[in-house]
């Protein structure tokens, strides 16, 4: 197990009573992950999700260069951390504030293909938005998902927040939250942990550290380059965990979910992984990262990793991956084919959920909802040269980040 | 039926609602054990303790940004933040969450919080105890603001507020915590949010203020009448959603309008409330809406001489009636 | 004398300025090797070295209040925040800081810096790489904001921003970045701050507009144009201080205003020059001054339709005009 | 010499190169800081800082009951440290961004108890801001002190902008800052912290933990307890001093600053002071802090302890500390009725330095600047009540905190 401790806190090496109804096991020894309590049905399951959420990821970046989505911000090299992480946590009890990456966060957490799919066509069914916002800002109340936005790391303080109610309600959830390692130098997160460990909330925060924050590398981005150090400033463990290991990003969730449970407060987790794609689909990372290097971070791909060592340990037999693999093929189909076939939002919905009510003086604009005649709505608003300015169709930058 | 100051009515309406919903909690720098620095919290953390009455660390961000997190986990919290001038660290948490996350979700997710906080000047606070922040906010949709200017108001909009299931800024005018005071009912009154209110009937002049210009429109107004100028103030107390109805039906009335406001004159609340009555009013208009309101120095300075230069008072605010009454 | 885009002049004027003198750096999130996420800074990491382009972590209000002190010890920073939408957590550092330092310390202090940002919507950057935040900061006294329209100005600006004392708020179209061309002559000109330009002349309706607005509004007179009204554009480049003169100028003549802007309308920076303009050129008004501007959600929604429906655009605008025209 | 050092940084421990003209000592033995190549004089001086600062100070209050100043926001119990790091630095060289309670700080970094005096009657001579400010928001361009703001923590930011103006400008300098421990819990010192140390800028980072935040107590303001050990987090120095041992204090800063000014990076010093006074003169501490602990808590003054150290050295003879003692006298007493003639400000100047040039759209209110007949200015606006809501003219609240 991949896993080292940097703990500060005493009570973090101390076995953590376990809330969740998975059995622990009584020793290391035994067949893969029953030191855990995890069954080979539940490998098999973390298996299709990493599987599952690298082929929806796969098809997000197919549909995007056959024109069909504009924009795509991927999970590749994140799944095996994702995966094993959320499985620590209790569905449909316990709450995950997951960032842009997170799709097999969300996707281990109740979301399905559909929603995920939706998501990226921005469809009026869409959960996360209802097409409102860009791929990759995920959310479902159903799920006890919250709603991802752009600015990175508001969303620590969310977790805390809710870490906050479910301590003052006595409900006995945790509330657990990602970004990656540049994220994590927002103040936010400073004044999030600070709160979060003064109150020993039921939190916790992972880190998905992949080394860079779009162009800029880890040494730019954090001083003293680990995230899992600045635990010990608030008096809460913090540990640094190969992200592309899937139980052992489990066992670090799984240790620090019991110790917010049983009341000890909050823990930090550093998932070492590794961004297998640019950072979006508008990022071109070969003018910042070398050829070898790309090359050498293929090895650290959770995917194909998670899979040998379930065949070595004789989990995943080829009758299994064979119907996980066509069971993931016929979702990716089902999702895609789904979307596609969605309605786009109405623009008479443009302006519901501003607010709870529709106040009489909050009044649409001047044309309305394109469904009257006060003014045309333009179809596509493709304005033609003005006084020797032209302002192309096709402004959009071609290099627009997330 | 009492007489009660700004603050005791404040005070009041938080106890009681926290007593009728212990999912309302407070939160916020020196809130507990000193009632915040001007004790409007007084005696709440020796009432409802530790859990529900939170000492923060001094950190605004975090305070807005756990609110949001506790809204969506089912409390209701209401943060205070010490002074308005300290409400900018939280501003990113405020505007790309606390506003948007019901749009933004397609109505999945809200944040039912208040944000208590202090503003205003003529206190000796000089450049960061006195500011007026609500321009900032206004212009956001998914926000709503509030500035009560009466203890009933107060009372009344702040029970609307807690119980309101979206976001909502509750400025306090700091000068008027002890110096205003009056009749508050006993019973479980409410005073509904978007509403504003005509607190001197008047034919001539609109004056449109909110907070402790409401109150100098007032005394204004008074003076004005011994010259036999009738003007109708309009107390806004909801900054947003704006009583649109209200204002234009007093200027349609009264064919001229003055906007008072305490902040910086350009780009302030007013200016939007200008516009809006010049565009839709313009038919029944009999003089140019004019606008009076604070110089555009970054912020009210602190030696007395100059904060007397800076803040809008009655004299200054008759002094633009009667030119606009002339017109 | 040369076609540039919109991008290629600001990139120009960055390489030029620091030339000319060393204390001028650059800093921002990924502003080095990749020369930003829009390419802005493409190259100048390679030519200037890693002391004078500085990839900063991805955190604003350091950014912003790292530049604050590193202006207060001679260096002549500009800053880029990667989306204007990410402006808001340096809100504390640029208005309780950048913006009053100088009138705090009584002159003995100032910060000149200049603050560039791509903002704006029609991208399909949805509520959060969409935004108009001008509004934020034309409303503090101590800053200055700039929005410039062409390639020519937008060069002539920047050099005028990087050599001026103050902290100037330097936000760029990013719709414009690649689709708007024009002439930029070879040499070392400037284009001064707070003056705006009549880019259409005409005598029955005024427009007054910036940024990619000011290109709508164009296209917008010529085509009502066609239908005989002669519309006269104006163009503010510098939103603060405003160029109150050739506003009203142009108004007095037309005695109509209609006012663009791409931002949420309520509260926007379009309501104080409406203000402005009712309350100044009243007597020369024949029709309300009337707003377009975006609708009052929170931020511009991604789907096509929905953003379709939110961007002000040369129709909206003309339509308008024509009601403006016909009034 | 009370110094526990948690250094996570290998290069902090080995002898800093200094850049000041101070002579080092060789050895530990010797008279009283000879070790720390400071002179007799040296400590006199330092010991008529501490002491001029505590004096003015109390002044200050006596000024408040007395009705002369409204508000006081007061440096008892810190003056030990702040003169023990300023002292360490090179005057008229080095930058220092202070705080509210840093009246020792100034005054030995070159401001005068005049200079402290007119900011406290907000004279239009007051160098700090011409009356503009509140008391405590001192500063001063001739001597490198940065202007005082309000929001805690935003100095933080600025002081590591200058030093990294003095990096890339070369000029030896180092920046240094300070504030209180619940101030430290801002955004903006994590953020700063982090690029300080990437850059590894000649930046000295003092916290001033007095236990409070006004009423708050260090264990619900700073997780942990410690800020030093945040230092760690960022891969740079981080030191406990007893802030009441002034050349504890002093020794820890040179350190500090050897180490910057030597390109090795910043450091983090926490130096645990007491607060003899309520937060300011709006507080009663009395509702938070019991009165033993405000009993127990003057035992660490470090006016009496660092005269007792320099009386048993030998070094603080009757006649010095006579000598030393009427200068005070006359200082305080100058500083007040210099400050007490001074005018106020003029009015017609309250838009000047708006910008750097007057803008001519940048038009003064409707009623002038009181010299004209556009509108009375009234005197003083105490209006009567209005409709049977009287707004009192002392409206200023009871409680104002700082
Ligand atoms: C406050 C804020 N600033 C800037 C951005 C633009 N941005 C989006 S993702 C990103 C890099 C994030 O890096 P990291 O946290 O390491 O996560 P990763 O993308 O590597 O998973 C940046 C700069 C943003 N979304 N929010
Ligand atoms: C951003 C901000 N929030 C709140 C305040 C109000 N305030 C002023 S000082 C203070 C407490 C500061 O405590 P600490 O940092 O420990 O310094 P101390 O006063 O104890 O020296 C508070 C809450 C402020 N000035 N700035
Ligand atoms: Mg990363
Ligand atoms: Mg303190």
């Amino acid at each position: 197990m991949a896993v080292s401790e940097r703990s500060a806190a005493s009570g973090s090496k101390k076995p953590a009573a376990s809330a969740s109804k998975k059995p622990l096991a009584a020793s290391s020894k035994g067949p893969l992950g029953a030191d855990l309590g995890l069954t080979t049905e539940d490998l098999l399951e973390m298996y299709r999700l990493v599987a599952l959420a690298r082929a929806v990821d796969e098809r997000m970046w197919i549909l995007n260069r056959a024109g069909r989505i504009p924009f795509v911000i991927s999970g590749q090299g994140h799944e095996g951390a994702q995966v094993g992480v959320a499985w620590a946590l209790e569905k449909g009890k316990d709450w995950v504030a997951p960032f842009y990456r997170s799709i097999a966060t969300c996707l281990t957490f109740g979301m399905s293909p559909r929603d995920i799919m939706t998501a990226q066509y921005a469809t009026a069914s869409d959960p996360s938005s209802g097409g409102r916002q860009m791929p990759g800002h995920y959310g479902s109340h159903e799920h006890n998902i919250v709603s991802v936005s752009s600015p990175v790391a508001t969303q620590l303080l969310h977790a805390v927040g809710l870490a906050l109610a479910a301590k003052i309600r006595k409900t006995g959830q945790v509330a657990l939250t990602m970004m990656g390692e540049g994220s994590s130098n927002q103040g936010d997160v400073h004044e999030g942990l600070n709160f979060a460990a003064i109150h020993k909330l039921p939190f916790v925060f992972v880190v998905e550290n992949n080394g860079y924050a779009i162009s800029v590398p880890l040494a730019r981005q954090v001083a003293g380059s680990s995230v899992a150090l600045r635990a010990a400033g608030y008096g809460i463990p913090g540990v640094t965990v190969d992200g592309s290991d899937v139980l052992a990003c489990y066992a670090a969730a799984r240790t620090a979910i019991a110790r917010a449970r049983a009341g000890e407060g909050p823990s930090l987790i550093e998932c070492k992984v590794t961004r297998l794609t640019g950072h979006s689909s508008d990022d071109q990372q070969t003018k910042y990262r070398s050829a070898e290097e790309l090359l050498a971070d293929k090895s650290l791909d959770p995917v194909p990793k998670f899979r040998a060592q379930l065949v070595k340990a004789g989990i995943l037999t080829s009758e299994a991956e064979e119907r996980i693999g066509a069971a993931i093929k016929a979702a990716v189909h089902d999702a895609t084919e789904f979307a596609e076939a969605q309605p786009d939002p109405d623009p008479s919905t443009a302006m519901k959920w501003v607010y709870a009510e529709d106040w009489p003086s909050e009044t649409p604009p001047p044309w309305g909802f394109g469904d009257d005649d006060v003014a045309p709505v333009a179809d596509a608003v493709d304005p033609s040269p003005a006084d020797g300015v032209p302002v192309a169709a096709d402004g959009a930058p071609a290099e627009a980040g997330h | 039926m009492a007489i009660k100051t700004f603050i005791e009515a404040i005070r009041d309406g938080i106890r009681e609602e926290m007593t009728r919903d212990e999912n309302v909690i407070l939160l916020g720098e020196d809130v507990g054990k000193k009632g915040g620095v001007f004790l409007a919290t007084d005696g709440l953390w020796a009432e409802f303790g530790d859990d529900r009455v939170i000492d923060t660390p001094l950190t605004e961000s975090q305070i807005i940004g756990t609110s949001i997190g506790a809204a969506i986990g089912g409390l209701r919290p209401i943060a205070e933040i010490q002074f308005a001038d300290f409400i900018h660290p939280a501003f990113n948490q405020l505007v790309s969450e606390a506003a948007r996350l019901r749009y933004r979700s397609n109505n999945g997710y809200s944040a039912p919080m208040v944000v208590r906080a202090p503003y205003g000047g003529g206190v000796h606070g000089a450049l960061y105890h006195s500011q007026s922040v609500e321009a900032f906010y206004t212009h956001v949709p998914g926000l709503k603001v509030v500035i009560p200017s009466t203890p009933y108001d107060a009372k009344g909009l702040l029970r609307s507020c807690i119980r309101d299931d979206d976001p909502v800024l509750f400025f306090e005018h700091k000068k008027m915590y002890r110096s205003v005071r009056g009749d508050v009912p006993d019973g479980e009154y409410t005073v509904p949010l978007g509403k504003a209110q005509v607190t001197h009937p008047g034919s001539q002049v609109t004056v449109i203020a909110y907070g402790l210009m409401a109150h100098y429109a007032l005394e204004a107004a008074d003076r004005v009448a011994e010259d036999g100028i009738s003007v109708e103030v309009v107390d806004l107390r909801t900054l947003r959603p704006l009583d649109k109805e209200t204002v234009l039906d007093s200027v349609r009335k009264t064919g001229k309008c003055l906007v008072v406001y305490e902040d910086n004159r350009f780009g302030g609340y007013g200016a939007e409330v200008a516009a809006t009555v010049a565009e839709e009013a313009f038919d029944y208009l009999d003089g140019p809406v004019t606008r009076i309101a604070g110089p555009d120095v970054p912020g009210v300075p602190y030696n007395h001489v100059l904060e007397d230069w800076f803040m809008v008072n009655p004299e200054k605010i008759v002094a633009g009636i009667r030119k606009l009454a002339a017109y």
